[in-house]
Order: C-alpha cells, then sequence, then structure tokens
C-alpha cells in the first residue's frame, strides 16, 4: 500500500517533461527505436522510404481494428467479433456487388451500414441484456465467422471487382503513397479526436473507471456502450472493405486472429483491460511496435514464428515491467488511492 | 429444481438432440460410434472442467489451447524415447501445470489481468511449437502408446474410466473438499474470503495449475487415441471449452456453475457436428449453429438475472 | 489479569485523510464496551484494524495481554476475534450454511466438508439469533437484516471471545433488536467481550458497561455506562453543544419547486411519498437506515424511476427516466457513496466537476480544457477545495475535499432542486462546517435543497423542515426550528411521543 | 541491445531445441550469390516440409541463399504480406505455392516491376503474374488422379464421403470440382453423399470419418484430400471396424501413411514426390536468376533430375505419384 499522501506530493513537484519522460508512451517509443537500431543492422533495406510505406500499408487493416478497439477497451469492455465480422462483411459486400448487381461504392455503403447493424447486435446484448462483452461476442465470434461460411459455403471468394475499387487497396497516391493511408490517417484522427477531444471520450473513461459513477453523473451509459459496438461494427466493415481492395478477393476466412492482434496492439499501447486508462496515440505505438517487429524479421531473414513468441512475450514483458515498477515507484498508484485499498481490484 | 434450472434445460437440449437423432438417424447410436464421440469429447470434457474452475474463480483461460498441444507433443516424444507410459501420464500432467503455474504467476502474482496474460500465453506457446516441429508429426511410438497398450475396446473404456474418475473426483472435491469451496468463495467475493482467512491469491494460483494439470492429462488421454500425435491437437480448444463451460451455466462473473452443467454442455456441443453428418445437414452451418448456441444460453441467463432482480 | 484486548496508540491513515490519529482503547471479559462517534469518526477503520482487515500504521494491539505481531484476518480469528460489519462480508453466491461453514471452519484447504453438520450447524445458529432463514438459501437472496442476521450467526458460532458489532440493530425490526440485546446479554454472561457499535442511544444504555466516544480519529474518552447521561454523551461525541455549530437559517422560503404526490417504486420500495420543497428551503430528510430516504433520492433522480404518483416542477408534471433527464429538469443529485458514485476517483477534479454537464458546457461535444480548467478554479476557489492543481485525480484529495468536488459538479448544472445525500459523512470537521455553510449559501440564492442525513444534529441544526421517512414513506413532516431530537427519532422508529426514544 | 540480442538468440536455441533450423548456408560467398525467396502456401504443413528439403538440397547444389517463408495457417493476405517484404528486401527471384490467385497476383505482378524473377509452384497465380510455373500437376490433373484411385478402390461404383481441411480453402475447392467432373463423366455410377471439414487437424478428421462410416452404412470410400485426414481416416475406419467395407484413398504423406498402406486400409495414397518439387522449384528459379533458361525453351537442366521438359510456361514435373504398399517404403518423408 502506498502512502497517497506522498503521492499528491509528487503529482504537486513532478513537472510535465519529466512525467512525459517516465510515461508508458515513451516506454514504447524506446521500445520501438531499439527495434529499428537492430533491424537497421539485421535487416535488408529496412530503413527506407519504401519500406516505411509497405508498413504503414500493412498496417491499416490491423490498424483500424485495433483504433476501434481502443474506446471499447477503454470503456472496460472487449469486441472478440471484429475479425469475424470483417470476414463476414467482407461476404456481404462481395455478394451485394456480384449477385446482387450494386455499384461497389453504394455496396460499401450497405456494408458499412451492415457493420454498424451487427455491431449493434452486440451492442443490444450487453446493454440491454447486461450481459459480460467477453461472453456475447465470443458468442458473435463464432456466429458471424459462421455466417460468412454459411452465406458463401465456404467455397465462393468473390474476386474480379473493377479496378476504380481495388485502386482503394492496391493503389498509390502520387506513386509512393499507398491509397489507404489517407483513410488510415483519417480515421486515427477521427477516434484521437474522438477518444481525447469530445466528451464521447470522456464518457468512456468515466464509465471504464466507474460504469456506476458515470451513471449517476449523468452520462448516458448505456448509449454510450453501445455506441462503442455500433463503431466497432462499423469499423470491421470499413477495415473489411480496404481488406478487399487490397487482397482483390472477399472469402469467408478473412480476418481470422485478427481480434486477438488488434487487442495486442491496444493492450500494449497501454491500454488498461480494466477500461478507463489509455490512449489512441499509444494504441498506435503498440501497432507500429507489432508491425515494424513484424516487418523487420522477415526483411531480417526470420521467421515469422518468431515474431509471434516476442509479441507473447514483449506484451507480458511490459504488463509485468509495468506492475513491478508500480511497486517501487507510484505510478498509476496516486491514481486508484484509499477506495480500494481494503480491496483486491477483481480481474476480468 | 429450480436450482438446477439450467443444467437440466442443457441436458434437455441434449435430449431433444438425441431424440430427433433417434428417429431420424437410429445409426447415432452404434456403439462403435457413441464410443468415439464420448472418447472425443472426455479430453474436452477435462479441459472445459479446468476452465470451468479458472471461470468459477472470476478468471479466464484461452492459452488452454497451446497448452494442450505442447502437452501432446511432449508425451509423444517422451513415448517415443521408450519411457514407460505412467512415466510419459506424468510427464504430461506435471508439464500442464508448470504451464499453469506460469499462468498463474502473472495473474495471481502479479495481479495482471488473466485474458491478456493468457493471450500471450496461447500465442507465445503455439507459435513455439509451430517453430520447433513444423507441423511433423511425432511417429513410430511404440505400441504401449495408442491406448496404454490395450486392445481397442478395452483402451476406450480405460480412457473413459480415467476421464470419469477424474471427473467424479473434481466434482467430489469442488462440493465435498474445502478446499473446491474456497475457488467459489474467491470467485465470488475475493474480500470476504480473505475476511474468512482464505488466500484469494494463492487459490487463484493453484486454480490455474489444477487447470494445466488437467490440460496435461486431457492431452494424454487424447494423444492415446492414436498411433501418432499431430502438433496441430488442440486448435481452437479454449473456444470449445469456454462454450462448454458457458453454455453449461457456469457464471462468467464468477463464484457460480456446477460440473454436472459443464459435462451436458461438452456433450451437447460434442455431438452437433456429428449430428450434421447423420441428419445429413450442409456442414458451412455448423459454426453458425454453435454462435447461436452460446448466444442464447448466455441471453437467457441475462434475461432471467434481469426478471429475477425487478 | 490483563484486559481481553487492549489497543495502545494505534494510528491509521488513507490518503489525506487520518482515520485514526493514536487511539487507545481496552476490553474486558464480560463487558459489553459500546464505541460512540459520529459518522467518519474512525469507528469503522479501528475495527478493521482489531479484525486484521487493515494494518495500523502505528500502536500495538494485545490479546489477553500478548502483544499480538501483525494481525490478518486469520490471525485475527484465531485469537477469537469477530466482526459483524455493516456491510456484511458474506458470498452471495454460496447458500447461507455454506456462508456460516467458511466462516468457521479452519481455513485448510483439504479437509472433508460436511454438509449435513453445516446445515445442522448454521440451523441452530440462526435460531439462536431468532432468525427464520432456511440455510439452504443463497445469500444473494435474503434481504440486508437478513444477511446480517447470518453475520451475527456465524460469529456466534465462531466462540468468539471478543466480538464486534458495528451497528448490528440499523436495519433490524423492534423485535429483531430485542432478540439481538437479549443475545448480547447472554454472551456477556459467557465471559466475551463485546465491542458494541451504535447510533441508538437507548440500546446503548441498555446493554453498555463503559463507553468509548471517538471523534476524528481520536478517543475523546471512556466513561462508564451509569455515570454519563443522553445530552453528555451528544456532548462527547460532537464536540460541543449541537445548536451552536450550525449556521443559522437566512433565507425566506419562496414558492414551491419540486412537490410530489403518492410517488412510489415497488422494486425499490418506496411508496405513497407525498411533499412539496420550495425555492430557498432546506429540506431535512430524516429516518432509520432503510427507510427508503436514498432509494427516494435515487426516484428522483431517475436511477430507479417511479412507477406511481407524480412528480411537479414548477407545476409542472415531469417524468423522470433517467439521471440524464433528472438532469435536464433541474434536479442535482450528491450521492450517498461518494467513492462509488459522487466522484470519479481515477479522474481529474476539472473532468469530474464539467461531468454532469457536457451537452450544455461543451457544445458539439468538443471538450474545451481552457473553459474546463477556468470552471474547476472557480469553483476550487469558490467551495476551498484543497487540492495542488484541478487536474490532480479526485481520489487523491481528502473526504471533505471529495465531497465538495461532488457537489461543484451538481452546482455547476445550476439545479433549480439540490438533493444531498449524507453530504458530510465521513468528512472531518473543518470541511463538514464549510459544507453547511456552502448548504446555506446556496438556499439563499434561492435553491431548493433536499438534504438526507443520519446525523441527527445535522438534520436538526440545518433544516427548515424536517421530513421522517419509516418503512419506505413519508410519515411526518416537522417543522425545522421547533423540531427536536425526540420527536425526530420518534417518528423514524414510529413510536407514539411517550416513546422515551433519544438520538 | 546485444544483451537483446543475445537472449534472442538463447531463446531461439532454446526453442529449437537441437534441431538447427536457419534458412540458408553461408553469407555472401564468392562474387554475387543469388537470393531466392521461397513461399510455401503454410509452413506447418508436413507436405511443405517435405518441400522444403528438396529445396535446401538443390540451394546447396547451386550455392544459392534461400530463404523460406510462409504464413503459419493458409492465408492469402499474410502471403502478399510476405511478398511484399520480399520486394522491399530484394531478392533475386520469388518462388510461391499460390494460396489464392486474385490475393497474390497484385503483389506478383509488382516484384516483376521491379525486376524481380517470379515463379509459382505447386499452385498457378495469373499467367501474367509470374515468368514460369512449376507444375507438379494441374487441379484438373489431381482431381482425376484422386478420382481414378478412388474409383479403383470401390471397384467403381457405391458411395464415398470427402474430408477436406476446411470448407475455404481454394485449391481444395478446385480439386473437389474436378473430383466431380470426372465423378459425373468417368464414374457415374459412384456417388459423393457427404463433404466434411477437418481443420487441417488429424483428430478432427478422425471424429468426422466415424461419423461418417456410421452414419452412411453403404459408405464404401472416404476420400481425404487435405494430409493429415488421410491417417486420421484411416484411424478412424480401423477404430470403427470396418477395415473391410471402407477404404481411404487421398493425397498424403508416405511416412504418415506406410501403416495404413500396409494393413490395407489405406490401397493407395497420391502425392508428387514433394521432394523433387521443393528441388525443381529451387533450380527452376535459380536458372531464371542466372538466364540459364526463359519464356519459350523447351527444356531445363534439373540437376538430379536431369533434363525436364517445359510446356509454354509450365516445368512439368510430371504425374502425381501413387504409393502403395509395393513402393511405400522406399521413402522416407
Amino acid at each position: 500500500m502506498t502512502n497517497p499522501i506522498a503521492n499528491s506530493a509528487t503529482f504537486k513537484t513532478t513537472p510535465k517533461w519529466k512525467k512525459a519522460f517516465f510515461s508508458f508512451e515513451a516506454l514504447l517509443v524506446v521500445v520501438l527505436v531499439v527495434e529499428i537500431i537492430i533491424f537497421n543492422s539485421t535487416g535488408t533495406n529496412f530503413t527506407t522510404r519504401d519500406n516505411l510505406f509497405e508498413i504503414l500499408r500493412f498496417s491499416v487493416v490491423l490498424g483500424l481494428l485495433a483504433l476501434v478497439m481502443t474506446p471499447v477497451i477503454l470503456t472496460g469492455g472487449i469486441d472478440l467479433s471484429v475479425g469475424s465480422l470483417l470476414g463476414l462483411s467482407a461476404i456481404v459486400f462481395g455478394k451485394l456487388w456480384r449477385d446482387a448487381g450494386m455499384d461497389p461504392w453504394l455496396a460499401a455503403i450497405c456494408t458499412l451500414v451492415f457493420g454498424a447493424v451487427a455491431g449493434g447486435l452486440n451492442a443490444v446484448l450487453i446493454t440491454r441484456l447486461r450481459l459480460p462483452p467477453l461472453i456475447v461476442t465470443l458468442g458473435s465470434f463464432s456466429l458471424f465467422r459462421g455466417l460468412a461460411e454459411a452465406l458463401t459455403r465456404g467455397v465462393d471468394n468473390v474476386t474480379g471487382f473493377p479496378e476504380s475499387f481495388l485502386f482503394l487497396g492496391q493503389g498509390y497516391l502520387f506513386g509512393v503513397i499507398p491509397a489507404q493511408l489517407p483513410i488510415f490517417i483519417l480515421v486515427a484522427v477521427g477516434v484521437w479526436l474522438l477518444v481525447h477531444q469530445t466528451t464521447f471520450g470522456r464518457s468512456f473513461r468515466a464509465i471504464g473507471f466507474s460504469p456506476e459513477g458515470a451513471r449517476y453523473a449523468g452520462i448516458p451509459v448505456e448509449r454510450r456502450v453501445a455506441f462503442v459496438y455500433i463503431l466497432s461494427g462499423f469499423m470491421a466493415a470499413l477495415a473489411a472493405l480496404v481488406y478487399v481492395a487490397h487482397y482483390g478477393q472477399a472469402k469467408a476466412d478473412a480476418g481470422s486472429g485478427y481480434e486477438l492482434l488488434a487487442i495486442t496492439a491496444v493492450v500494449l499501447g497501454g491500454t488498461s483491460i480494466f477500461g478507463g486508462i489509455g490512449s489512441v496515440h499509444g494504441t498506435l505505438l503498440g501497432l507500429a511496435v507489432l508491425a515494424v517487429l513484424r516487418r523487420g524479421l522477415t526483411l531480417s531473414d526470420q521467421p515469422a514464428e518468431l515474431g509471434s513468441i516476442l509479441t507473447g512475450g514483449l506484451l507480458l514483458a511490459v504488463l509485468a515491467g509495468e506492475v513491478l515498477l508500480k511497486k517501487f515507484s507510484s505510478r498509476r498508484a496516486r491514481v486508484k488511492t484509499n477506495a480500494q485499498v481494503s480491496q483486491i481490484t477483481p480481474t476480468t | 429444481m429450480k436450482k438446477y434450472f439450467r443444467e437440466i434445460s442443457v441436458a434437455v437440449a441434449l435430449g431433444l438432440l438425441l431424440l430427433v437423432l433417434a428417429i431420424f438417424a437410429p445409426d447415432f447410436f452404434k456403439p462403435t460410434q457413441l464410443l468415439t464421440i464420448l472418447t472425443a469429447a472426455a479430453p474436452v470434457l477435462l479441459a472445459a472442467c479446468g476452465v470451468a474452475l479458472v471461470i468459477m474463480c472470476r478468471q479466464i483461460d484461452i492459452s488452454i489451447g497451446s497448452q494442450f498441444a505442447l502437452c501432446s507433443i511432449f508425451a509423444g516424444m517422451a513415448a517415443g524415447h521408450g519411457l514407460p507410459m505412467p512415466l510419459v501420464m506424468l510427464l504430461a500432467i506435471f508439464s500442464g501445470a508448470l504451464f499453469g503455474a506460469i499462468n498463474g504467476a502473472f495473474v495471481a502474482g502479479l495481479g495482471l489481468p488473466s485474458i491478456v496474460v493468457t493471450l500471450a500465453t496461447m500465442v507465445t506457446w503455439r507459435e513455439a511449437l509451430r517453430w520447433w516441429r513444423e507441423g511433423e508429426f511425432v511417429r513410430d511410438l511404440p505400441g504401449s502408446f495408442q491406448w496404454f497398450g490395450f486392445s481397442q475396446s478395452t483402451g476406450q473404456i480405460v480412457l473413459l474410466a480415467v476421464a470419469g474418475v477424474v471427473f467424479l473426483i473434481l466434482v467430489f472435491a469442488l462440493k465435498h473438499v474445502s478446499g473446491g469451496r474456497f475457488v467459489y468463495a474467491v470467485g465470488s467475493d475475493a474480500e470476504a474470503a480473505r475476511l474468512a482467512g482464505i488466500n484469494p491469491r494463492l487459490v487463484t494460483f493453484c486454480v490455474f495449475v489444477l487447470m494445466g494439470a488437467l490440460t496435461g492429462l486431457a492431452a494424454l488421454l487424447n494423444a492415446i487415441r492414436f498411433p501418432d500425435v499431430d502438433p496441430k491437437t488442440g486448435t481452437g480448444l479454449e473456444l470449445q471449452a469456454i462454450a462448454a463451460a458457458v453454455v453449461g451455466g457456469v457464471a462468467i462473473s464468477g463464484g457460480r456453475g456446477k460440473l454436472w452443467g459443464v459435462l451436458a454442455g461438452v456433450l451437447l456441443l460434442a455431438c452437433i457436428a456429428p449430428a450434421l453428418v447423420f441428419l445429413r445437414a450442409e456442414p458451412q452451418w455448423e459454426r453458425a449453429i454453435q454462435g447461436s448456441i452460446i448466444l442464447l444460453a448466455v441471453a437467457a441467463d441475462g434475461w432471467r438475472s434481469r426478471k429475477g432482480k425487478i | 489479569m490483563p484486559p481481553l484486548l487492549q489497543l495502545s496508540g494505534v494510528t491509521k491513515s488513507f490518503g489525506a485523510v487520518r482515520a485514526l490519529k493514536g487511539v487507545s482503547f481496552s476490553l474486558a471479559a464480560g463487558e459489553v464496551h459500546a464505541l460512540l462517534g459520529e459518522n467518519g469518526a474512525g469507528k469503522s477503520t479501528l475495527i478493521k484494524v482489531i479484525t486484521g482487515a487493515h494494518q495500523p500504521d502505528s500502536g500495538t494491539i494485545a490479546v489477553d495481554g500478548e502483544t499480538t505481531g501483525k494481525l490478518t484476518p486469520s490471525t485475527a480469528r484465531t485469537r477469537g476475534i469477530a466482526a459483524i460489519y455493516q456491510q456484511p462480508a458474506l458470498f452471495p453466491d454460496l447458500t447461507v450454511a455454506e456462508n456460516i461453514g467458511l466462516g468457521l471452519e479452519k481455513p485448510s484447504p483439504f479437509r472433508p466438508v460436511r454438509w449435513a453438520e453445516r446445515r445442522a450447524h448454521a440451523r441452530e445458529l440462526l435460531q439462536r439469533v431468532g432468525a427464520n432463514i432456511d440455510p439452504e438459501t443463497e445469500v444473494r437472496n435474503l434481504s440486508m437484516p437478513e444477511q446480517q442476521l447470518v453475520e451475527i450467526a456465524r460469529s456466534l458460532g465462531a466462540g468468539a471471545r471478543i466480538l464486534i458489532m458495528d451497528e448490528p440493530t440499523a436495519s433490524l425490526t423492534q423485535k429483531e433488536v430485542q432478540l439481538l440485546l437479549k443475545l448480547v446479554r447472554d454472551l456477556r454472561e459467557q465471559g466475551v467481550g463485546i465491542i458494541y457499535i451504535s447510533h441508538r442511544l437507548e440500546e446503548i444504555f441498555e446493554v453498555a458497561d463503559r463507553v468509548t466516544v471517538l471523534r476524528d480519529g481520536e478517543s475523546v474518552g471512556t466513561k462508564s455506562a451509569k455515570e454519563i447521561d443522553e445530552p453528555g454523551l451528544i456532548r462527547m461525541m460532537v464536540g460541543r453543544e449541537v445548536s451552536s455549530i450550525y449556521p443559522p437559517s437566512e433565507s425566506q422560503p419562496g414558492k414551491p419547486v419540486l412537490r410530489l404526490e403518492n410517488v412510489g417504486c415497488s422494486s425499490s420500495g418506496v411508496r405513497g411519498v407525498s411533499f412539496e420543497v420550495r425555492a430557498g428551503e432546506v429540506f431535512g430528510l430524516s429516518g432509520l437506515v432503510g427507510a427508503g430516504r436514498t432509494e427516494l433520492a435515487r426516484i428522483l433522480f431517475g436511477i430507479t424511476p417511479a412507477d406511481s404518483g407524480k412528480i411537479l416542477l414548477k407545476g409542472d408534471s415531469i417524468e423522470i427516466h433517467s439521471p440524464r433527464q433528472a438532469v435536464e429538469s433541474g434536479i442535482a443529485y450528491v450521492p450517498e457513496d461518494r467513492r462509488r458514485h459522487g466522484v470519479v476517483l481515477e479522474m481529474p477534479i476539472a473532468s469530474n466537476i464539467t461531468m454532469a454537464i457536457h451537452p450544455s458546457f461543451f457544445p458539439g461535444s468538443w471538450l474545451r480544457f481552457g473553459k474546463e480548467r477556468e470552471l474547476a478554479e472557480k469553483y476550487i476557489s469558490d467551495l476551498q477545495i484543497k487540492t495542488p492543481s484541478s487536474e490532480a485525480p479526485g481520489g487523491s484529495l481528502s473526504g471533505g475535499n471529495q465531497q465538495k468536488v461532488a457537489l461543484s459538479r451538481w452546482l455547476a448544472t445550476h439545479p433549480k432542486v439540490l438533493i444531498l445525500d449524507e453530504p458530510t459523512q465521513g468528512v472531518d470537521v473543518g470541511a463538514k462546517s464549510e459544507i453547511h455553510k456552502i448548504i446555506r449559501k446556496l438556499a439563499a440564492e434561492g435553491l431548493a435543497v433536499i438534504m438526507i442525513s443520519s446525523d441527527l444534529p445535522e438534520v436538526l441544526g440545518m433544516s427548515d423542515r424536517i421530513g421522517v421517512m419509516r418503512g419506505g414513506t413519508l410519515t411526518r413532516i416537522l417543522d425545522g426550528p421547533t423540531a427536536d431530537a425526540h420527536s425526530v427519532m420518534s417518528a423514524a422508529l414510529g413510536q407514539d411521543e411517550a416513546g422515551g426514544i433519544a438520538a | 541491445m546485444t544483451k537483446l540480442l543475445v537472449s534472442l538468440l538463447s531463446l531461439t536455441l532454446l526453442l529449437t531445441g537441437c534441431g538447427q533450423k536457419t534458412a540458408d548456408g553461408g553469407n555472401e560467398g564468392g562474387g554475387k550469390q543469388i537470393t531466392v525467396a521461397l513461399m510455401p502456401k503454410s509452413k506447418g504443413n508436413a507436405y511443405f516440409i517435405a518441400c522444403r528439403k528438396g529445396a535446401e538440397e538443390a540451394a546447396k547444389e547451386l550455392n544459392v541463399k534461400l530463404l523460406w517463408e510462409g504464413p503459419t495457417e493458409s492465408d492469402p493476405a499474410k502471403q502478399n504480406e510476405i511478398v511484399e517484404t520480399w520486394i522491399t528486401r530484394g531478392v533475386d527471384v520469388i518462388a510461391v505455392a499460390v494460396e489464392n490467385r486474385e490475393g497474390i497476383s497484385s503483389a506478383l505482378r509488382k516484384a516483376r516491376a521491379k525486376g524481380i524473377k517470379v515463379v509459382t509452384w505447386d499452385s498457378d497465380a495469373a499467367t501474367d503474374a509470374r515468368d514460369l510455373f512449376v507444375n507438379q500437376a494441374t487441379p484438373e490433373g489431381i482431381g482425376t488422379a484422386l478420382m481414378e484411385e478412388a474409383a479403383k478402390a470401390m471397384g467403381g461404383q457405391g458411395e464415398y464421403a470427402i474430408i477436406t481441411a476446411s470448407l475455404t480453402a481454394a485449391n481444395m475447392n478446385e480439386w473437389q470440382k474436378h473430383i466431380k467432373i470426372a465423378n459425373d463423366t468417368r464414374f457415374p455410377d459412384a456417388k459423393q453423399v457427404a463433404l466434411r471439414p477437418c481443420d487441417d487437424m488429424k483428430d478432427k478428421a478422425f471424429s468426422e470419418a466415424t461419423a461418417l462410416v456410421n452414419a452412411h452404412p453403404n459408405l464404401k470410400l472416404i476420400l481425404a484430400i487435405c494430409s493429415p485426414a488421410v491417417p486420421g481416416a484411416a484411424e478412424a475406419v480401423k477404430q470403427a471396424g470396418k477395415q473391410n467395407s471402407v477404404k481411404v484413398v487421398g493425397l498424403g504423406l508416405p511416412n504418415e501413411n506406410k501403416r495404413y498402406v500396409k494393413e490395407g486400409i489405406t490401397p493407395s495414397v497420391i502425392l508428387w514426390n514433394t521432394m523433387d518439387l521443393g528441388y525443381l522449384a529451387v533450380q527452376t528459379a535459380t536458372a531464371l536468376a542466372r538466364g540459364e533458361v526463359k519464356a519459350g525453351d523447351t527444356k531445363i537442366q534439373a540437376g538430379r533430375l536431369g533434363e525436364m521438359e517445359i510446356q509454354g510456361d509450365n516445368v512439368l514435373l510430371g504425374k502425381p505419384f501413387v504409393f502403395t504398399a509395393d513402393n511405400i517404403d522406399q521413402f522416407d518423408f
């Protein structure tokens, strides 16, 4: 048990730069720099402009999911269904375009609406029936993927999309900037603003820290939580469009396992799985650490398994390091003060 | 009756499925078919019991599929090196317990959220295994490996007996040994448990170790059904086990649930895939059906607890 | 012979709050030692120190003259210390029999569980406390008083030599109280030392041998129950004459702002409440714990919406289905449980203050940090909130300052009606009188204030009128200046004027 | 940082145990060493492990640097990403076993535009996205061969069921199409009664096969078209006691199936000599990078395989190989 009086004193005297220096984000920047230095020496053509853009290009689909996972986890929830919904949305889009004969852009809009509705299913179960998000989205994880397989009988692969649509995922603006990058930047800025600059983001944190406290402050908790899951569904659909445009095909297995990668990026980015604490720029850094690691290893001719092993190890090391640091200093301890003095913080 | 509402409703669902099969596909009840389903479900049952304990303790473990695969490979390699089967079994259980202890140390020792910890260990173990084995089967095992060296029918019965005895011991221990009750106590209210002199962290740690040991045993029981070991085994087991526990009425909020319900949940989910074969249904509906069953089960829970509150 | 229990110079701090400042206390075998003090005086903390739930910062604890080392809940239990808390420490998912069993049996993991024995034992213990509860019931299905009875039964079963009862009778019926007091006397006969905490002074005079009064974390004194009377005790508790410490009412009540007609909500057990509150008035709401005061506030704030009756605001009938609607209608509620509901501890003060005014203060949902800081600093200086910065997290403040933050949040909404639920609970004396001044000032500015308080002197000192609730409904409205402790308590207990009850 | 590298290295050693798994031999030998990047459909698959052995053999003979990387599970998106990474890295030739034509062709075209030679092997991409295709067998060839072997085992008539890896696996869907065509045109008396996925796991294949033999009493054959499914299904038949009425035929590796082939449950296992496939892929890729072969040639000199035929832009390995009880002991992979 740390002494909160001392903490508030630290709070008073710690200058801003010092806080920033010792922040979690700073730790990630260090990890990132270390990665870059290592891969610069071990990898071929690692520090080149093209490589930078390629890393970004391949981070977009996962990045979209990670970005929207941030507010979800901030509210103390989780969405395991995004990867499956990506697959289902890809199929819906492909079917609308090919089988229903829609214009690809109209089909895209319908797919986005579909994604939001599917997210709404999670939202309804979570807010109306007060079910734990972990379980609800575990169920919809199976359901969405199952529906995608059922719709295509698993076999059907929609391809042959028009060039204008494929440009979204394969083209380069001015010959160098990947076409999906502006979308990603737009969404990143949008989510960043949402989380850090609006009352919505404020509400998400308040709900994450204390749903009851938020309710007693007149925050419409159910509506905010529902919004997050609907947004998550919408974003999964957007990610599906980019995915389809990038790979030129819509198939039921699109996006398998992406939910875990997205959660990893978010948690690695310093967002507390219990909710309340976290930032979008942290998520972007976490994403960058993952993406650089993956690509750096391939450029160093190392197998992908090593990347996954290191990712898992890094995740544990970063979290454990944080806890251990907390025991010695008092980062975040000042935040959780006497309220829970006698309580063991419940997990899960 | 009301107390066992959930367990009974799952059992009724299972009964209905079996009834439909009895009418439309009586072949389902051939001994070879039933024995295969049961022997395939027995390891899942053990893993699901472990997961149920973890969930009752208000934690979660999604790394069991990876643990399962590693334990299978260890067991296979040990047998391949000529270790006697009892030692192989001990090794599988011990290595599982070790994996569980690693999870437990992070969760109970450092207080990290179990979902993140086990997510990390899931990925790490699975990928390490893939890197190591590159998908290669463990082959050329001695004859004493498959079915412990018994004939097939004896082996199946031995397997079921081992799983059944362990299951019954767990059921008994959870109900009639104080340590079992501690699991419920910690999951129900960790602070009240502390006041009652129980060490919640220690209980949580032990539950993870037990979970690992059960996974190790499950892996062995699964492996001995075959003459060689596939390193891909256990993929997706975590979801199967969690789904079975949840469908069987183990509350994700901790403190509640019965292993009999888990048994019903495991059997229900285990029967779906073969039932689809027997009912000549299209295979692509399988996942959608499983997802719907899980959602239905939790929605029913939500509905009931909501009605109960008012 | 050494005393059964001896505490010397025990101190304990939580954050900026020093809950215990060197308390010494002794308990003899076969003695009922009453522990008194206002809310927040440090009684609960002291108990938790004795039961090992909290570790003291300094000081010693001795049992039978032998100094204990670090007490943990289990070592405390082996030394025969048992406690019944205000909030029962029970397992909601387990049965009554099991709750009792887990509390009594040794916490060793490899011991057979004898269910029949557990049940029989539980049944017997429940009978001893006169509770008609099936040991097979899950605790989550029990009412609060039933849960307390289970806890009492459990402590009895533990064969405790030192039994601590923290407001055990707060929500019991008169009959249950009598049964309990009889139990207390029986236990005393058997040589058990009992630390008895209650706000009901008549109980204390009925059972206690000695009385120790705590105030602001310090022991004011220990007296034999025979040598002190009620007014004397109250003086010890509040430390001054009751009437002198409250700022006088300055406002003239104006027009009615809020009017309730037969308001009820079946799920929270409130029924048929009618009263009105006028602008500039402090309407005190008194009653025992569980009388439905907080529940009423939760109805007015839309957390458990009313399902019968009418609520009128300035003459217009309004519907309140959510806190949001309440805020929009101009009703503000400073909740009782400050740490869970009043302030989000992890968030900065500024964010806490603007939390209820998101739509109006941040048009278009855009946060404006400068404007927010200005507002926060205004309230920090207006309400004299002691904090290094408006960015300090709410949890870093002391209880009184947290309460001021909670109050600021609601003042920022410019409400017409302000409901304060136990506004000074767990607040130190200085901050308490500051809060009282703020309440007065708000009323003088024309706000209609509903103040729920279990602190009788506070209700008497602050209220223009006092509504008394009992059993989920408003039973009587008294005129503030003429009401006294006696009349309020009688109404709260549902006794007639001759009832001889005082606070 | 050195610490990190060291710990990384030790972790590597720890995890690989004694087995040394690095992809190449010496670094930058004399002069310019050619870098060949070879990608399987998925790394965990025994089929491709055998390919890798052949590829490493060829790389050693030719003194080229061999990169071996692929998705851990069949995933066209991951394949695409790896190709793009290799483009950035800069390799001389990329050889891909294509999981999905549409998913990868754009990346391969990009590679060619950057001057990297592209070979496809095992299965093909769009024809303009690669220079040569090392064709061990066309989907049609596989489908037909499978159906022929199946028909042979069934005596040309009766019910059979297919076990596939997953309903979404593109190549298997392609084979199924050709199985169906061969079935309809050449063996009209054979009837496919079920299709089940096994998630590329032997355990699941076993359970599925058990259900199949019990649910379809007239079933005469299980056609297992992913490698773990062949031994899984054979074991199921054996445990169900149906050795005499149900046979298993499929695409698999000799080692995994030896015991069942000998026991007569599996009359034949079909496969190319996968080691030769990997070997030929690297030979072709190297020849292409060294300019020893170009489109329009009709022959290629392929090391120990001797002279191989090129048809159009397809390098032909030959017909699928059929392992039977007579020859299976001669192979070890």
